[in-house]
Parts: structure tokens; C-alpha cells; sequence
């Protein structure tokens, strides 16, 4: 067994066990590879994993195993997951200011929205759809951004394939 | 007879003051322009009106959003008078911002028709036989517990939830500015616009009061003269 | 998509989602195909993992995902050194939660702490600072205590014993 295979298959395992994200840096310090060693080995799970019921996610250099998308309509009778709640209209536009715009502030998005957007970021970083961080030009302030969790919510693979992603992202940076 | 016309469009839920502006204009077909704000700006007023259950904040912006309002309508209206460059920014600014609004709102729909497909990846439920190793960390002793839950308690036991106050919502009695602007005028007990503001009134309630004169004006029931850039607006019966 | 793939994608995502053995009668009722079908699917997933970091075990007419047995002793190596000795903010306050509140679900963890706990929760878990008692048909629903364990490490005969207990214990009016 090669050096390659043979990392790809505990990678592999590992995945499978943690049943969360793993950091890129975990597996590269961990395993001793490198960036190209990496890539390697991820898009060959991910071959292996195509049209399969089990799918490689890869997120904000992190990797994780779920389920593919396709078979989420007959899981739902084993599964109850928060994924599955509908989103309110102001939980939406929230969501769209935050994947397109981020990272951004409350203030951006409060201004954005018009309204005071308090509870319905509390509502979505406690279903774990978006995140908060501090704010690294301004530590009293939070920056946020969308989760994997998000991303597993509408069945993506990667956030690029939000709607019209390329057309209207604009990442703000952090000078207001 | 044009407020009934104004009552024709159905004006679903909205989400705040953007919103309700956003879904004024687009029930007209138009896009999103100076004119546009300007043509919309008695219906959202009328609308507000309607506004039962808005907290005070919320409020704000939707007078903010009003007093923008005005402003390009006294333009519209009254093309003669100067209006300060900063005003004409603040026209743009809405704009820009609704049309901001107006994206993020139809990008959200987008995730929508995405969520309802209700094709959902799933994370692998936690191992039922997961394997704990124990581990204490050095930094959690009882003390430090404490200290962490006492701070909790603090925040959200104990703390009351500081409810808006309704001195904003008093504010925005604009029927009744209306009706007293009238009455007052039509009687003659004011004969400038400055009497009838109180000394006390905040900028948001100048902004209101001028726009019950602006909508007297318009229904004709009181007339009303500037004598200059700022000078005072002398009103009599029409 | 014939109808045999289909549910061998759908069969493969639930034995991942599980988490543990999964009834042949479970799968067969639910999926209306007959002890054939079964062994076939369970057979082509057999193959289709052979050799590789997870693997399909068959035992007493259930059938598991489980990572293969020659990664066991790499995954609890990176497991225990991923662990560190000190926990986060994060994770001390949400421990802090569990020892004044327990039993305490997640969903109330997350109304406390304003944002999601899951990964946090699991990291406890497997530090054996808390344990759950599970109801295996609602996730959230797991309510969570401090091991015996690690009250004995915190120097306490028992939980009560923490600083001003019995005070925060009457306020227990938070009844979401």
C-alpha cells in the first residue's frame, strides 16, 4: 500500500468518525502533507463518492461526509433535523445579505434591512445557519457569515452555486 | 378620490419600512427612481397610518425613511424651492439603498426555491458508541464555573428585557396633527406654520407636522406661502 | 436511476446517518423490498467498500457503517490529540450551563448561549466531561449532565456542591 492510499484511507475514516467539518491544517499537520497532497487526496474521495449516496463537502477549508442532497426525501422519516424548518421572509433576506455580502457587520445588515435585525440573527446563529466572529477591525463588533450548515441545508455543494453567485456577490471589507 | 386609489393595492406583509416601500413601487410597475419615490410617497404615508404594533426603533427608520420622502416630494411639488445638495443626496441615497434592498430580497426568494426543494445533506448523527476518553481540562475548576454561570445568570435570568418605550409611537399621531392643523387653520387661531410647532418638538416631529401641512395642501384644504428659502410658511383657509 | 441503485444510494446514506446498526426488517419494510433485493444491495455495498478507510459489517441481521478496523488506532490518536488541555470560552460556559442546569437539553443550551452548540456538546462528549442520556428518535431531545467522573475531578461529591447551587436552582423559571 502507497503512502497516498493509505493516508486517503484513514482520511477517510476519519471523516466518517468525526461527523463534523475537519480543518484542512488538522489533517495536513496531523498526516505530514502537503497543500497538493491534500487537494489529492480530497478530490479523489470525492471521485469515489460521486453519484453515491454519501457526498465530500468542502467548505472554508474544511472537509465533511454527508449525505447526497438526492436521498434527503427518504431519510426524512429516520431523520428530524433543524435543517429541515422552513426559513421566514426576514430569516431569507438575512441569509442572502450575509452569503452574498460577507463578512458583514449587524450595522451593514441592519442598514440594509431597513429594521433591526437582533432577533433574527440570534434565531439563525442558534439553528447554526450563520456564524459570528469578531469583527477584525473593530473588536466591540461581530462580523458574520454563513455556515456549512447552510450549505447542507440547500442541498450545495459549495456556495458557489447559490443563485447567480458570480453575478451579485460582493465581499465588503471591513472599513465602515 | 385619490385615496381610494391608494387603497386598491394590496400590500402584503412586509418586513420593515424598506420593504413596504419596495412593494409600493413595484405594485406600480415602476422601477426604482427619484420620480418613483416621489409618486409612492402619500400611500406610504397612509399605509404607516395603518401601522398598528411597531416598536420604537422600527419606527425611527420608518420616519427617517418618510422625512427622505418628503423631501423629494416638497421637490416634486414645489420645484421652485432651492433644495440643499445634501438633500438631493439623501433622494440618491434612498435609492441606491432601496434598490440594495431590492436585490437582497429577490436573492432571498432564490434560496428559497432552493430550501423548498428540501434536498438537505445531512451530517452523520453522533456515534452512538462514541468513545469518550477522559480528559479534565486544567481551566475548569467549580470556581470557574461558577464564575461563568453567575455571569449567564446575570445576562439572562435576571436581566428584564428593556422594552421599547412608547413615546415614539405617540409621536406619529399624524391624523391628529392633521386634523388639529386643520381645524386650527380653518378657525384662524394660527395664521404661520412656525405657530403651530411647539418649541419642544423633536426633529422627527417637525418632519410629521410638516407633512400633515404637506397633505393639506394637496387636498387643498389650506393654502400655503414661503417668503424665501426658510422663511416662514404663512397658511390660511383655502 | 433504476429502482435497485436508487435505494442503494438511499440505503448507503442511511447506514452513514445512522450512527449504528440498522434492521434488515427496518430497511426492507421501509424501502418495500424483499430479503433478495436486501442481500443484493448490502452485498454491492460491500464491494463497493472494500479495501477502503469505512466498511459495511453485517452482523445478526443488521447491517452497520463502521470505519475499518486498521484506522481504529490512528483515529483514537487523533482524537486524543486534537483534545487540549484547556477549553475555550465557548466550551467552559456551555459546561458551566450543564453543571447549574442539568438535565438540560440542547435546544435550551442554545436559548441560553444565543448560538448553536453542537459541536461544542459533541467535543464534551468525547471528553467525557458530560454524558447524554438519548432518545433515539429526536436529536434534540438528548439532554445532557456532568459525568460522575469529572464532579469526583472538580473535587465535589456531587453537583450540588458547586458555589451558591441551591440559589440559581430556584430560579429555574427559564422554561423553554
Amino acid at each position: 500500500m502507497n503512502k497516498i492510499i493509505g493516508n486517503k484511507n484513514i482520511i477517510e475514516a476519519l471523516l466518517f468518525f468525526s461527523g463534523e467539518p475537519v480543518d484542512f491544517d488538522k489533517i495536513k499537520k496531523r498526516f505530514k502533507i502537503n497543500d497538493n497532497e491534500l487537494v489529492e487526496i480530497i478530490s479523489e474521495l470525492k471521485r469515489d463518492y460521486e453519484g453515491r449516496g454519501v457526498n465530500i463537502l468542502e467548505f472554508e477549508d474544511t472537509v465533511e461526509m454527508v449525505t447526497s442532497p438526492d436521498t434527503a426525501e427518504f431519510l426524512s422519516d429516520f431523520v428530524k433535523s433543524e435543517l429541515q424548518e422552513d426559513l421566514s421572509q426576514a430569516a431569507l433576506e438575512t441569509l442572502a445579505i450575509i452569503a452574498y455580502r460577507e463578512p458583514v457587520s449587524r450595522a451593514q445588515i441592519d442598514d440594509i434591512r431597513g429594521v433591526n435585525s437582533t432577533f433574527i440573527l440570534r434565531n439563525l446563529l442558534i439553528r447554526g445557519l450563520i456564524k459570528r466572529d469578531n469583527n477584525p477591525n473593530d473588536f466591540r463588533s461581530f462580523s458574520y457569515s454563513i455556515t456549512l450548515d447552510f450549505i447542507k441545508k440547500l442541498g450545495l455543494k459549495e456556495i458557489k452555486e447559490l443563485p447567480e453567485y458570480e453575478k451579485y456577490v460582493r465581499h465588503v471589507t471591513h472599513n465602515k | 378620490m385619490e385615496n381610494t386609489a391608494y387603497h386598491h393595492i394590496k400590500i402584503s406583509q412586509f418586513e420593515g419600512p424598506l420593504d413596504l416601500l419596495l412593494q409600493l413601487i413595484e405594485a406600480k410597475n415602476m422601477e426604482i427612481t427619484v420620480v418613483s419615490l416621489s409618486e409612492v410617497t402619500d400611500q406610504y404615508i397612509s399605509c404607516l397610518k395603518d401601522i398598528k404594533e411597531v416598536c420604537s426603533e422600527d419606527l425611527a427608520n420608518f420616519l427617517s425613511i418618510i422625512s427622505s420622502l418628503i423631501l423629494i416630494k416638497s421637490k416634486a411639488l414645489l420645484p421652485i424651492i432651492e433644495i440643499d445638495k445634501d438633500i438631493l443626496e439623501d433622494a440618491d441615497d434612498l435609492a441606491r439603498r432601496l434598490e440594495e434592498y431590492r436585490i437582497v430580497k429577490m436573492l432571498g426568494k432564490k434560496i428559497q426555491e432552493l430550501d423548498k426543494r428540501g434536498v438537505i445533506s445531512f451530517s452523520r448523527l453522533a456515534d452512538k458508541k462514541l468513545r469518550s476518553i477522559f480528559y479534565p481540562p486544567r481551566n475548569a475548576t467549580a470556581n470557574v464555573l461558577y464564575k461563568y454561570f453567575d455571569k449567564i445568570f446575570k445576562e439572562i435570568f435576571v436581566a428584564p428585557l428593556v422594552l421599547p418605550q412608547k413615546e415614539l409611537r405617540e409621536l406619529i399621531k399624524l391624523e391628529d396633527i392633521i386634523k388639529d392643523l386643520a381645524e386650527k387653520t380653518q378657525n384662524g387661531s394660527i395664521k404661520n406654520f412656525s405657530d403651530f410647532l411647539n418649541k419642544d418638538l423633536s426633529r422627527l416631529e417637525i418632519i410629521v407636522t410638516f407633512l400633515a401641512l404637506l397633505h393639506l395642501l394637496k387636498r387643498k384644504i389650506i393654502k400655503a406661502e414661503q417668503c424665501g428659502i426658510f422663511g416662514e410658511i404663512a397658511i390660511s383657509k383655502f
